[in-house]
């Protein structure tokens, strides 16, 4: 009995030892090493998180992040670093799972001790992990396009918000094409944030909204709603449907016989690789609007594609906007940091104050395949150029418009009432403060 | 005797599992793991809801993510208007969604008291009622767990579509750590991480009591045949609505701890993968063991964790053949392979004795 | 005044009558057995009875209470006990286990979830399995018993309801010789108490114990009365007994 | 919105349109559900994995018109063969030990949809994939104010064709009568000399070739992603269990569910005709819950 017994306690507590023994042994080995408190440490890599899913239904756009991150880390290391000291990427894979968005990003910050996280390619793994960044008081550059209407002290991003996104794209599909409209989004918050936002330029260029339909995400099915387009006649339609939709989306409009020449698709979303995945015929002749295009023809551009492309890290063979935006936050960031030593030097050195002297950080021509960016000096999004660009037959896009200067960031453009977003926090109207609003 | 069925060892297992866990922070000065165990816990409530739902009373329940997200979003409202004031009433998403009032339904959550308890008893009602409806039309088996599926998708879409309530698909993200009264609960402390063991501690005993109890033979004897027990004088659809109520409760006691200790919420709880995985939890760690389900938790969850970098991208592919070799070669589980050890282990034992009867044959404690 | 009464009783499947307008009176504390050949309706009269099926037409009343349409359980509840044709025990539950389940003094699932051992248990547990012969097999789990057995261990359920009608679908099939006398002596002794029917097919079973014989053909009553009197009459031996023991 | 416009002036001949594109996405609910309904209504089987046989179909004609050069037409009916393999392989090395444990068949065949999603994922990367057609299929008929694509049209007419062909194989065949009575009772046919291992072999083959063949086809009107499968078989599962697992009670719950999402989402929106049609079949099972059960209950 005594025997039994005792084998089942060994049992039983094998569950829960080897669970616990692994990162137990792990912890009390690097436990010493924590003792400095300065997170960079001279002539030591720069550790830096890269959150993105690697697998999962997310992998698709987040694998290429990570691939160009790592390109853009490669060629800094290259270049010298920064202040002398290499990057040395922490990849973790999010999974596409929120649970794990979350769970890596305290282990980034905690364990691993990275001076900042690039991560995420949707507003929801991005409010997954935010509690976690600001109650750390820690950095995600996020590099792709969003809706706005958050104000946090945490965040620094490299992709367009919606009152720049659209801001071209719509006065100039009505000039073309005719002042009806009709929009279709994927049912979640960016594409409804986006039309709003697409209103007001609509009203602006006297436009005539038709209809709003919202499918649900992931949902294949646009029979309905493509009756609904056929019955309201409008001049183009407006798209913010994402992902594997956008790609139905296209398939069943060119099945169901409408033509794009008199009623093409102006999307935010369907890129280089949207349009390989439908294949070319479905996207052909569609317009999307972007602050990149693998096809704009400057020799900055030329540099970064034939040398990604050409690179370990190009076997994907394309590059498209939200590559190109993550590939910029690198460069903020490098930019940020070295700023940030010089005024503070190497032990002062925090997340927090190299989002404090990123503030007007600018990556020029030479090193932005886009062109000129810099970083708001208070919201901390991103001054860019959004351009127009019109899928030709053999996927490629030619650029029809390019916007003449910088468009402003601005979190809250169709929130005045809320307030306006500073470095400190959301500034309301009655002039009192708020810190980190989500 | 096969020790495995013996209830008091049962009980001293129970008790040096829990004793173990009790030794984290004692032993453990990172916050990191100290949370994360403190997750692990609460996907240790959920699989050991899953147990006593499907383990015990043979109800397979492919929606437990119903409960759990309720009970999630409840907490995330909770928490939510707790940084809200007077002069900031609402919400910040909510004013993104154009309302100008907060909606009735968000009322009581003003309330951290009123709002924990809705929380608890929203999903818990739902359960009932679901519960009810199903089990009186007698539907059971395979059909349940279809049904528990559909009804997953038809939260998810709700609470995705009414997006000035939920803020859709973005989720609710309180911005700061739950407050009670003038406690506040960092989810990097132990006091986070001893809350979650206490739940999960009190859970376990409570659950493992009902399985004890008559209650817990009778939804046994249903798992085997509910239509015998009917004639025996039992309103079956009774126990089963009890036992996958009680189950949707623990689930909803998990929502809320997992929300306290992530402050954040969305559709993806309702995901079916996430409903699933809690199956395969219980169905790796042992369905017909409390103890087995909630071990079946923390090792799945830690080897992601821990071995899912690793393997990358051969992961899930692991873990489903992993799955579909535990199905057919054990149904118990890796419980079940400690139980047939430890028999083999008295039935040898027993044959010195001159027990004629194979120990293995002998089950005074299937539950275990 | 009559302990079991069936009037009229009708239940049709689609358009096939599977009982047809049956009716018939059972006494306190009498052993009926309901005969007749495959297809002739018993099984199905136990299923209206028990409430496992809802009759089409007609009424069943208990003790003079109208029972027709109640659930199975209602019905368990005012005292009838079942035994099914192809025994069904739970198989994954130990013997004592299943039992325990039997003995369903109370039934509310919330009160039952504070009681961990029914009182009066241990008492009746003792005397059933004596009865039924299982005080040595209490331990094993039902699914490894043999037939004998397990149809043993359905009766011990059923008794363990003390249930006041007792229905039997075919408890001896499968018995030894031996076994079967058993059984005889334990239904002559429950007929002091408590009232059963038993559909068998055995004649010489249901020569030993029956005080009233109830013969079924296609779905409805051919003759009742005592064995005597059924095995002379004409009718029945043409229908029933003469294939049966040709 | 469109309520707005439907208390405005009624458009019958939108309203018409919305119901002729209920009949086709009928179809596409129908075809996905057809394997899922003969692998349930005969062995009992509720086949987790049935949505990554769909996605199995999409990535063989893939493949086939790819590295084989296969003309589309021809893929369709070679994802049948190669899905159906797959099935066939399935069966024989792990359902058949699992028929006595109806819920764990369901378990088992998750963790083959698991297995199945990553390893196409390892093979052929997680970007979607691009299935091409002939032109004259990416058309669209229009006669008066109804207006159809000619795809829709293909999947239409393969679904009607495929229905009929079953009713044929379960009415007019050996096979069929063989299969009915193993539905029936197993023991009872297996003392007439009918294999049932091998009846239960066959369905599950050709249940996931449908499969197959239903992934040929949403692979072009949609996408081509490992995931793919995830979206329909749900769907899928409701109109098995709404038909109860029957041919023709597929075929009416296919087409009550298609008609109904249609013409929930002509009036409000895409998302909430979703949403209702989830409860009204949970309102439905409790109203006519023996529509879940299988056509003969075994007697005890």
């Amino acid at each position: 009995m005594r025997t039994s017994r005792r084998s089942f306690l060994k049992t039983a507590a094998l569950g829960a030892g080897a669970a616990i023994a692994a990162p137990y042994g792990f912890v009390r080995t690097i436990d010493q090493a924590w003792g400095a408190q300065s997170w960079i440490k001279k002539g030591e890599p720069i550790k830096i998180g890269l959150l993105f899913s690697l697998s999962g239904g997310l992998a698709v756009p987040e694998e290429d992040s990570t691939l160009v991150m790592q390109y853009a880390i490669d060629e800094i290391n290259k270049a010298g670093g920064v202040a002398g000291m290499p990057l040395e990427p922490v990849i973790v894979d999010a999974k596409s799972d929120f649970k794990v968005y979350s769970e890596k990003t305290k282990e980034l910050i905690l364990r691993n001790k990275v001076v900042s996280i690039f991560g995420c390619y949707t507003s929801a793994s991005r409010k997954a992990i935010l509690p976690t960044v600001m109650a750390q008081d820690h950095l995600l550059y996020y590099p792709t396009c969003y809706e706005g209407a958050e104000c946090t002290q945490n965040t620094i991003c490299t992709g367009p918000l919606a009152n720049q996104h659209s801001k071209d794209l719509i006065p100039y599909m009505v000039q073309q094409f005719g002042k009806k409209v009709f929009f279709v989004g994927s049912n979640y918050v960016w594409p409804k944030e986006s039309n709003k936002n697409a209103k007001i330029w609509l009203e602006k260029a006297g436009g005539e909204l038709l209809g709003e339909e919202y499918i649900p995400l992931g949902g294949s099915e646009f029979g309905p709603v493509l009756n609904k387009i056929r019955d309201a006649k409008p001049n183009f339609i407006f798209s913010t449907v994402v992902g594997a939709s956008d790609i139905a989306f296209h398939k069943q409009f060119k099945q169901e016989g409408f033509k794009v020449d008199s009623m093409p698709i102006a999307s935010l979303t369907t890129g280089e690789i949207e349009t390989r995945a439908m294949g070319n015929e479905f996207g052909a002749g569609h317009f999307l609007s972007a602050p990149y295009f693998q096809a704009l023809d400057t020799p900055t551009n030329h540099k970064f594609v034939e040398g990604f492309l050409k690179s370990k890290y190009g076997k994907n063979g394309t590059t498209h906007y939200n590559m190109e935006e993550t590939y910029l936050s690198a460069y903020v960031f490098k930019y940020g940091l070295e700023k940030a030593i010089k005024a503070v030097g190497i032990d002062g050195i925090t997340p927090r104050v190299i989002r404090d002297h990123s503030a007007g950080i600018r990556v020029e021509d030479d090193v932005s395949p886009e062109g000129l960016i810099w970083i708001d000096d208070q919201n901390f999004n991103c001054w860019l150029k959004p351009k127009i660009g019109q899928c030709q037959a053999d996927g490629s896009f030619k650029i029809v418009k390019a916007a003449d200067t910088q468009v402003a960031p601005d979190p809250y453009s169709i929130y005045p009432d809320i307030g306006k977003c500073t470095a400190d926090g959301l500034k309301g109207p009655d002039g009192k403060l708020r810190k980190s609003v989500i | 005797m096969n020790i495995y069925h013996n209830v008091k060892a049962q009980w001293l297992a129970y008790a040096a599992f829990f004793a173990v866990l009790a030794l984290v922070p004692v032993l453990v000065s990172d916050s990191f793991l100290l949370n994360q165990f403190a997750t692990y816990g609460v996907f240790g409530l959920l699989a050991l809801s899953i147990s006593l739902c499907w383990g015990f009373g043979g109800i397979l329940n492919l929606g437990q993510g119903i409960p759990f997200g309720l009970g999630a979003y409840g907490m995330a409202m909770t928490m939510q208007m707790q940084s809200q004031d007077a002069s900031n009433p609402l919400p910040p998403f909510m004013l993104n969604n154009s309302l100008d009032h907060l909606p009735m339904f968000w009322e009581p959550f003003r309330n951290t008291t009123l709002g924990i308890v809705l929380s608890l008893i929203v999903p818990t009602l739902f359960c009932a009622i679901f519960g009810g409806l199903m089990f009186r039309a007698r539907v059971s088996g395979p059909f349940f767990a279809i049904m528990t599926l559909a009804m997953l998708s038809a939260w998810y879409t709700l609470i995705l579509d009414v997006q000035p309530y939920t803020n859709g698909a973005n989720g609710i993200t309180p911005p700061s750590p739950l407050k009670l009264g003038e406690i506040v609960v960092d989810p990097y402390s132990p006091a986070a991480y001893w809350t979650v063991l206490v739940l999960l501690l009190v859970a376990t005993v409570t659950a493992k009591l009902m399985t004890l109890s008559r209650f817990g033979l009778v939804v046994q004897a249903v798992r085997g045949d509910a239509e015998r027990v009917r004639f025996l004088g039992y309103n079956v659809a009774g126990y089963e609505t009890l036992v996958y109520t009680i189950s949707g409760f623990i689930a909803a006691v998990a929502g809320c701890c997992w929300v306290m200790l992530t402050q954040y919420v969305s559709p993806a709880q309702f995901d079916t993968t996430f409903s699933l995985s809690m199956v395969i939890w219980a169905g790796i760690g042992g369905r017909l063991s409390l103890l087995g389900a909630i071990v079946g938790a923390f090792l799945i969850q830690g080897a992601q964790s821990y071995l899912g970098d690793t393997f990358l991208n051969t992961w899930l592919l692991v873990l489903g053949g992993f799955f579909i070799l535990v199905v057919r070669f054990l149904p118990k589980g890796l419980a079940g392979l400690v139980e047939s050890a430890l028999g083999k282990l008295s039935s040898r034992r027993g044959r010195d004795d001159g027990n004629g009867v194979a120990a293995s044959r002998l089950v005074p404690q299937p539950g275990e | 005044m009559s302990f079991l009464e069936i009037r009229n009783l009708s239940k049709s499947f689609d358009t096939t009558q599977v009982i047809v307008d049956f009716s018939i009176e059972i006494v306190e504390a009498t052993l009926c057995c309901l005969v007749g050949p495959n297809g002739a309706g018993k099984t199905t009269t136990m299923d209206l009875i028990t409430g496992r099926q809802k009759p089409t037409s007609g009424q069943i009343l208990f003790c003079n209470d109208d029972i027709t349409g109640l659930d199975e359980h209602e019905i368990a509840r005012r005292g009838i006990g079942r035994k099914f044709q192809v025994p069904a025990v739970f198989r994954d539950l130990s013997v004592r286990q299943n039992l325990e389940v039997a003995y369903s003094k109370s039934t509310n699932p919330i009160k039952n979830m504070f009681r961990f051992r029914a009182t009066g248990f241990a008492q009746k547990l003792e005397e059933v399995a004596t009865l039924a012969g299982l005080t040595d097999r209490l331990n094993v789990e039902a699914g490894i018993l043999s037939h004998g057995e397990t149809q043993w261990l359905e009766i011990g359920m059923v008794l363990m309801q003390d249930p006041r009608l007792l229905l039997l679908d075919e408890p001896v099939a499968g018995m030894t010789e031996a076994e079967i006398e058993k059984t005889v002596s334990i239904f002559k002794g429950l007929k002091a108490t408590n009232t059963l029917v038993v559909v068998e097919h055995d004649m010489a079973f249901v020569r030993e114990i029956a005080d009233v014989v109830t013969v079924m053909h296609m779905g409805s009553l051919l003759a009742h009365g005592p064995i005597a009197e059924i095995e002379a009459n004409a009718r029945v031996r043409e229908v029933y007994l003469g294939d049966a023991e040709a | 919105m469109a309520v707005g416009s439907f208390f405005g002036s009624f458009d019958w001949s939108a309203f018409l349109n919305a119901l002729i594109l209920g009949v086709s996405i009928a179809s596409i609910w129908l075809i996905a559900a057809l394997g899922l309904t003969i692998i349930y209504g005969t062995a009992g089987v509720i086949n987790m994995a049935h949505g990554e046989f769909i996605m199995l179909g999409a990535y063989s004609s893939y493949m086939l018109q790819n590295y084989v050069g296969l003309p589309f037409f021809l893929c369709v009916p070679a994802a049948f063969v190669i899905v159906a393999l797959v099935g066939l392989i399935l069966e024989r090395g792990l359902i058949r030990y699992l028929y006595k444990r109806p819920l764990d068949t369901l378990l088992a065949t998750f963790g083959v949809s698991l297995v199945l999603m990553q390893g196409v994922r390892l093979i052929f990367g997680s970007d979607p994939k691009y299935l091409a057609v002939p032109p004259i299929f990416t058309s669209n008929f229009q006669l008066g104010f109804v207006n159809i694509s000619a795809f829709r049209v293909i999947v239409l007419g393969i679904t009607i064709a495929l229905v009929v062909a079953l009713w044929a194989l379960f009415y007019r065949t050996r096979f069929g009568v063989q299969v009915r009575a193993v539905m029936q009772d197993k023991e009872m046919a297996a003392s007439f000399g009918i294999n049932s291992d091998r009846v239960y072999m066959l369905t599950f083959a050709i249940g996931a070739g449908l499969a197959g063949i239903a992934g040929s086809l949403f692979g072009v009107l949609n996408i081509v992603l490992p995931t793919m499968g995830t979206g329909y078989v749900v769907q899928a599962f409701l109109v098995v269990v709404v038909g109860g697992g029957t041919l023709a009670g597929s075929v009416i719950a296919g087409g009550a569910t298609g008609e109904l999402q249609s013409v929930f989402a002509y009036f409000t929106n895409d998302t909430f005709a979703r949403f209702m049609l989830y409860v009204l079949i949970v309102v439905f099972l409790r109203i006519r819950p023996q529509g879940l059960f299988a056509p003969s209950a075994k007697r005890r």
